[in-house]
């Protein structure tokens, strides 16, 4: 958790304001408003947060403990290109994890991560449900299908081209 | 309702349907190790996660154990709970936890009374099988509360007591599985959150991951400082629970032990905090009376109810939760700061000692105090009204350190001129009481009538919100009354939408008031505990030959010979304060 | 109405999507035009086919021609050599990997041959994101002959009788489970479809709401109606946007058509279904652990009693369904409980899906009877072993699951049989291990799942399955004893024993069968500090075969901790204390002299 | 699109709707139906079979006749062309030769109705065209 207080914009903000009314502030919707608030910033700053508690009325402690709980919400700012690595148990025995390593070694950063030029993120997910295509990697929106740990290089390259 | 039969440890037992297993055995003296479950059920309070396994028991029938807290018993339910299964589960249990645990017991704050420790050792555990990584997380002291995480065991009590009891929201589940621990938004430290100091994370805590801020040693240092002068007042909930640290039954009052205790300890001065809760009685009900007969005469303007200003946890919570309703308490600082703001003017004027080297110490049933005499409004040029705060269990720590043998001691008197209390000071320590004591002597001033009965049982009991109406001569006064500070965000609610109307009305932080505060000895979820410290309150009330706060001499001397009268100017820049807006969060908009 | 004499269907499944079957159906769209074939041919696209290992799948009808693993640029061909001059695209065909044949018509395919398929009836068939495709498959039919032809109570017999069990794992009877939710009182209660299908390896319940979104929504409705439910919600995890789209797109359109809503079909009968979204919680698939998430919580689940049923959503009587359970209700409700039960085996009706997945030459999605054995699935099925290797296990039940056996190959699939071998249906997915893979870190792999997926409200799955896992890196490590192997076996015995909910008490599922059943290559790693599959990095040693070396220093050159010495032209040798194993020396040489050990 | 206000509307338009995907569906369950197999090859498109097989597809529809109408390559008859091949369920299939509009109207009246046989079949020793 990084002690340096982000400013937020204010146009943002007015927009997570309306997203949480348009659920009627109701502490129900905490995981609704949470998604539709990382799609707006990206992540989940604390100060995203503590917009987010005054409005819903639910204790900042609480916000937390529930962005802390599921995988899907990150504190951290992914990278231009989130890379996303399957390691669904499909992807797994057809070798993803030497895939993972080659990219943590090919961009030097660890799960979790993003490069200090913020172009790249990196993460793991259980299983996107394309295991004919086993191993799989997600860059955005687009999938990587048996992907080797020899593509690894390539594949970064399109994107530092970008 | 019906009752359910069934068989545990071969033994037959009838409970009612609705009960746990946990409970059923109890009823048969079958005592099922426990650790996260926690039930004050006086109060309505209960922990029953049934997260830590601790309590699993085999039920005929039933694939895997059963957690005997959160099972209910069913018709000719046959249950064991020692058996080799059992025992080995239970023990493995006991030992994972330890196995993610610091193993610093000796130095531990909480050893001798820790619940981890004691089903280490009743369970027999000799070695941990386990072992593996621990989880490390830094350590937060904050004015009152020391978090250590690392020996948080999920049991969530903490959280329990936070969010559903007292509503405060500072303590949260983050993180999952092995990563999972209570703690505060964004591991932030205590001092930035909502946290209100009341303490009750800390007094239901089984271990020592939440523990309070220990201040015996700076005054072991001051007491043995030639140059200062050190005075020590003690709140009224203090007397009623001291003795069960040394072995007394809940509820023996150790009063006159405790003054000795003190004075053996090389306190200067030994007097009492029930004197200023008797000063807080005449301006709080004074300033209770000015806004009544505004009120009565017509003032719209006026801010009713007026609340009760004495619990250094509720002033907490409405600064951060209700801070548009701050007009509405009564101005009266707390009889913790009348006593310090007193003694360090009024009192080392008579001594003639200067402010700075007369040290006033304070013995609170409470975590709260620690932080409330840091407050940089309660300090004349930085030197604090009240230097420091210790709670009871730091008071009998330190009698056991000097080597006082407390239960031999004589009874003795607290010294003068602050130290002479009436009734009606005692029972601030429960909840009731300070609106008891408000009552008794508002109605004398207001009706200028003497009151045959002094009792006023209808603002006595457990409940969690309490009202009643006293006729004041004709007049219909409506009082209410919360305590846990769940309750007293409801009463506000009720206020601020209209569906109550009270004249007054009093909110302490912790359930059962100051006899249950966060310093207390640990009850360790038996509520008998406060209920006994309660009826000891007001027997201690009932002894007393002056029971109404305007008939304390020594008060009435101080308005004649300081003060000059309550709300006087003097009054008002020694003895009240202001509240401020803490709700405001920073967050940062370009 | 132009009649159409060819219908392409084109998968529009996650995995075919991923591998562009959007540009193919936009590069047919190109070529009919261009040919002036718009009034006799028409694409479809359509939920998964199943056969994923060949994505993406053109399928041609009438004639059922299957084509598989199309690119963009083959449409054309397609178009011209298929549609207009009759001629098949052979090079498109499926090679039956037995008799090197091409097979035409997916009717023919081993793949499709031992499937029934129920639950994905309408996968591969039709269009999900149009309703009247649906409707016109008897969408919607099963709800009406329920409204009017059928009282709650029939409903619920007819689903009882029919023997259908909880898909998700649990294996519940589905009619049990509504009538208890019937016979609680109360003013609003809930139907919850649990579409957060967590088991990595597992994509049934996605690839259903993909491509038959209408029958989970029906299924729903009837279920509300049994209860007395007029609200639905479906849980589906965040990270399915195709699945998540489809389902908003086939709501509204229910909505529209006065399907969903109020007064149903003029019946009086008020349901209507909103989303709710996971947020990466695999133990939200348990049914409190659920519940709680709906209502902006942390996913942890509660002790039952009190069930969903008596108090579930907001407190409300509640019943929870997994998605594949749902699709198959309409279809019993219009065929009729014998017709259903007619399939599969005494205790398990039905047909159950499965994601096969793992070293198989047939990845896919496929739904066979009850009772079909593991041999028929992987051998016939899934065409077998993948590069000719030799099977060494099956893990069925994801995580929660067990390690199967060459032994175990020819048991009747079905709930009870799963369970006496000691792995579990769980959701289905059924990932093939070949001799390549070590029984050890496998479970290591489904404990490291476990320890991430916790949600640490109980001691013995927050501390005991980080512990498990531990003792497992140690023995993967060669740095475990033998005394370890029998700390393992306690551990998981307390932890199934103790854990709160269905995922800690089955979490040590994996080591214990693979304990039972490849103790040997515990031993080995214990032991003798081997790893007989070759699997564990900490276990190989890189050695020079000296007749193959010939000096060429290639190896010792790129040795990037120059443990690698000899001289020019003799055989070189590796420094093992020095090795990391990084593997470099053996992609050098040329002359095939390093070997693993 | 009005709503669907009662059971029978659902299966009204249920049957309206099934043309839309009755290929489709006749397209599942080839075996218990008609089958009839068009060949398309150049010189059979060149003596008509194109026009032949539209008819068939359209007229099959219109009389609300079950059968699954394809094309195929080269049947090997070139001097007989158009040709067509029918398959009943569980019968061997037969195969027409001459097939012009006329031809197709009693191939559809009267031996996919009736099983009833009609001039013009090739009696060769037949094999059925797939890979």
């Amino acid at each position: 958790m990084s002690s340096v207080k982000i400013k937020l914009k204010k146009t943002d903000v007015d927009k997570l304001e309306e997203v949480c009314n348009s659920f009627n502030n109701d502490p129900g919707e905490l995981i609704n408003v949470l998604h539709k608030a990382q799609e707006i910033f990206g992540y989940l700053p604390s100060e995203v947060q503590e917009v987010i508690s005054s409005k819903l009325n639910v204790p900042v402690a609480k916000v937390y403990g529930v962005v802390t709980f599921y995988s899907f919400f990150t504190m951290t700012p992914k990278g231009r290109f989130p890379i996303s690595i399957c390691t669904g148990t499909a992807c797994y025995v057809r070798g993803a994890e030497k895939v993972l390593d080659e990219f943590k070694k090919e961009l030097k950063i660890e799960v979790g991560q993003t490069t200090a030029d913020g172009k790249f993120s990196l993460s793991c997910l259980r299983c996107v449900g394309a295991c004919g295509l086993a191993p799989v990697v997600m860059i955005g929106d687009k999938t990587y299908g048996r992907v080797a740990p020899d593509d690894v290089k390539e594949i970064i390259k399109t994107y530092n081209d970008l | 309702m019906e009752n359910i039969k069934l068989t545990i440890d071969n033994k037959q037992v009838e409970v009612p349907a609705g009960t746990t297993i946990l409970e059923a055995a109890k009823k048969i003296n079958i005592h099922i190790p426990t650790l996260c479950y926690m039930s004050l059920n006086d109060m309505h309070i209960e922990n029953k996660p049934g997260g830590c396994r601790v309590c699993v028991v085999e039920v005929e029938g039933r694939r895997n154990l059963a957690p005997s807290c959160a099972t209910q018993v069913t018709e000719g339910m046959v249950v064991k709970t020692n058996t080799v299964r059992v025992l080995n589960a239970r023990s493995t249990v006991v030992e994972l936890i330890l196995s993610d645990h610091p193993a610093d017991c000796l130095i531990c704050a909480k050893n001798g009374n820790c619940e981890l420790q004691t089903l280490a050792q009743d369970l027999g555990i000799r070695k941990i099988t386990y072992q593996g990584e621990q989880s490390t997380y830094r350590e937060d002291t904050s004015p009152s509360i020391i978090r250590d995480v690392d020996k948080c065991v999920m049991c969530r009590r903490c959280e329990m007591m936070c969010n559903e009891v007292q509503t405060v929201g500072a303590l949260s589940a983050i993180n999952r599985g092995f990563n999972s621990v209570v703690a505060t938004a964004f591991e932030q430290n205590l001092e930035k959150s909502t946290c209100t100091y009341c303490g009750q994370c800390v007094a239901v805590c089984p271990t020592g991951a939440l523990t309070e801020v220990d201040h015996t040693r700076q005054l072991i240092r001051d007491l043995a400082d030639p140059n200062k002068v050190v005075v020590v007042q003690t709140a009224p909930a203090v007397r009623a629970a001291l003795g069960e640290e040394f072995g007394n039954a809940p509820g023996t009052l150790v009063t006159g032990k405790m003054a000795a205790a003190l004075r053996r300890l090389g306190f200067d001065y030994v007097f009492d905090t029930d004197f200023a809760a008797d000063l807080t009685i005449m301006e709080e009900g004074t300033e209770l009376l000015g806004r009544l007969n505004r009120f009565l005469a017509g003032d719209k303007d006026v801010a009713l109810p007026i609340l009760t200003s004495c619990c250094p946890a509720w002033v907490n919570f409405f600064e951060h939760s209700f801070p548009e309703m701050r007009d509405i308490p009564s101005t009266a600082r707390s009889p913790q700061q009348m006593f310090g703001a007193i003694a360090k003017t009024y009192f080392a004027e008579k001594i003639g000692v200067h402010r700075k080297k007369l040290i006033v110490v304070s013995i609170m049933p409470c975590l709260a105090k620690k932080y409330e005499c840091q407050r940089e409004e309660f300090a004349t040029d930085g030197d604090p009204d009240v230097n420091y705060s210790l709670s009871t269990r730091e008071l009998a720590h330190l009698i056991k350190q000097s080597n006082i043998d407390f239960n031999h001691l004589p009874d003795e008197d607290f010294d003068n001129p602050l130290g002479e209390s009436t009734g009606a000071g005692v029972i601030f320590g429960t909840t009731g009481g300070v609106i008891e004591a408000a009552t008794r002597t508002a109605y004398e001033i207001q009706t200028g009538k003497t009151l045959k009965k002094v009792d006023f049982e209808e603002l006595r009991g457990l409940e969690g919100i309490r009202s009643a109406t006293i006729d004041f001569d004709g007049t219909p006064i409506n009082i209410g009354i919360a305590h846990g500070l769940g309750n007293a965000r409801k009463l506000l609610e009720s206020i601020k939408d209209g569906s109550n109307k009270f004249h007054a009305i009093e909110i302490m932080a912790c359930p059962g008031g100051c006899i249950g505060g966060g310093g207390q000895p640990f009850h360790h979820g038996d509520s008998s505990i406060l209920k006994a410290r309660q009826k000891a309150i007001y027997t201690e009330d009932e002894m007393k030959t002056l029971r109404k706060s305007h008939e304390n001499p020594y008060i009435i001397k101080l308005y004649e010979e300081f003060l000059g009268k309550p709300l006087s100017e003097k009054a008002h820049q020694l003895l009240h304060t202001h509240y401020f807006d803490k709700s405001k969060k920073e967050i940062f908009i370009d | 109405m132009a009649t159409y004499k060819y219908h392409l269907l084109v998968c529009g499944g996650t995995g075919c999507k991923a591998s562009n079957s959007e540009g193919i159906i936009t590069a047919l769209n190109r070529t009919i035009e261009e040919k002036g074939l718009e009034n006799d041919v028409k694409t479809v696209t359509t939920g998964c086919f199943g056969f994923c290992e060949k994505g993406p799948i053109v399928k041609i009808l009438p004639d059922n021609t299957f084509y598989t693993q199309v690119k963009p640029d083959d449409a054309k061909e397609i178009i011209e050599e298929h549609i207009i001059k009759g001629r098949k695209v052979t090079r498109l065909l499926y090679t039956d990997p037995e008799t090197k044949k091409h097979v035409s018509d997916s009717k023919h395919m081993g793949f499709y041959q031992k499937q029934i398929r129920i639950a994905l009836r309408n996968c591969g068939f039709l269009d999900p994101e149009n309703i009247e495709e649906s409707i016109s498959r008897d969408a919607y039919q099963a709800l009406g002959k329920a409204l009017t032809e059928m009282n709650p109570q029939q409903v619920i017999d007819e689903i009882k009788k029919s023997g259908l069990r909880g898909r998700g794992g649990g294996g519940f009877p589905t009619g049990l489970k509504w009538e208890i939710a019937a016979k609680n009182q109360a003013d609003q209660k809930y139907v919850v479809c649990n579409a957060d299908e967590g088991d990595p390896g597992a994509f049934m319940d996605r690839s259903i709401l993909e491509g038959d979104p209408h029958s989970v929504l029906e299924a729903m409705a009837i279920c509300g109606y049994t209860m007395g439910a007029n609200k639905g919600l479906i849980y589906i995890r965040a990270e399915y946007p195709l699945a998540i789209k489809r389902l908003k797109i086939a709501i509204k359109q229910a909505q529209e058509y006065g399907l969903l809503g109020h007064n149903i079909m003029g019946t009086g009968f008020d349901f209507d279904i909103e989303m709710r979204y996971g947020a990466g919680a695999f133990v939200c698939g348990e049914e409190t652990a659920l519940i709680h998430s709906m209502e902006g919580e942390r996913g942890e689940p509660t002790f039952k009693p009190p069930f969903p049923a008596q108090s579930g959503y907001k407190g409300k009587p509640t019943n929870v369904n997994n998605v594949e359970t749902f699709a198959n209700v309409p279809v019993i409700l219009l065929k009729g409980a014998e017709w259903f039960s007619s399939i599969g085996t005494e205790k398990s009706k039905g047909t159950k899906v499965f994601a096969l997945a793992g070293k198989i030459n047939n990845v896919g999605l496929i739904e066979v009877p009850m009772g079909t054995t593991l041999r028929e699935v992987i051998f016939e099925i899934g065409g077998g072993i993948k590069d000719g290797k030799k099977f060494k296990a099956v893990q069925t039940g994801g995580p929660s699951g067990g390690c199967l056996t060459e032994k175990h190959l020819d048991t009747p699939i079905d709930f009870d049989n799963l369970l006496a071998a000691g792995s579990m249906m769980g959701s289905g997915g059924m990932i093939v291990m070949d001799e390549d893979d070590c029984m050890v870190a496998m479970a290591k792999f489904f404990l490291d799942f476990t320890v991430e997926e916790s949600c640490g409200k109980c001691t013995p799955c927050r501390v005991g399955n980080k512990r498990l896992y531990e003792i497992l890196d140690k023995i993967t490590k060669g740095e475990g004893t033998l005394e370890d192997l029998d700390n393992l076996r306690n551990l998981s015995y307390v932890i199934k024993d103790t854990a709160l909910c269905g995922l800690g008490q089955t979490s040590p599922n994996p080591v214990l069968a693979t304990l039972d059943n490849f103790y040997d290559e515990y031993i080995a790693h214990v032991v003798d500090k081997k790893c007989p599959a070759g699997a564990c990095k900490d276990l190989m040693n890189y050695y020079v075969i000296e007749e193959n070396c010939v000096g060429c220093t290639a190896c010792a050159r790129a040795c990037p901790v120059n443990c690698i010495s000899g001289e020019r032209k003799m055989p070189h040798h590796i420094d093992q204390t020095a090795c990391i194993k990084c593997g470099t020396c053996m992609e050098k040489c040329k002359f095939n002299a390093i070997e693993i050990k | 699109m009005a709503k669907i206000t009662s059971l029978n509307d659902l299966r009204k338009i249920k049957d309206d709707l099934q043309e839309k995907i009755r290929l489709r569906e006749n397209a599942e369950s080839p075996d218990s139906l008609a089958q009839i197999k068009v060949g398309m090859a150049t010189s059979g498109i060149a003596s008509g079979a194109k026009e032949v097989f539209n008819f068939l597809v359209e007229e099959l529809q219109k009389r609300n006749i079950s059968a699954v109408v394809t094309q195929t390559g080269d049947m090997g008859y070139s001097y007989a062309e158009p040709t067509i091949e029918v398959t009943l369920p569980g019968k061997p299939p037969v195969v027409f030769g001459w097939v012009n509009i006329t031809k197709a109207d009693e191939i559809i009246e009267k031996y996919i109705r009736n099983g009833e046989l009609v001039e013009g079949i090739i009696p060769a020793n037949y094999k059925t065209i797939d890979e």
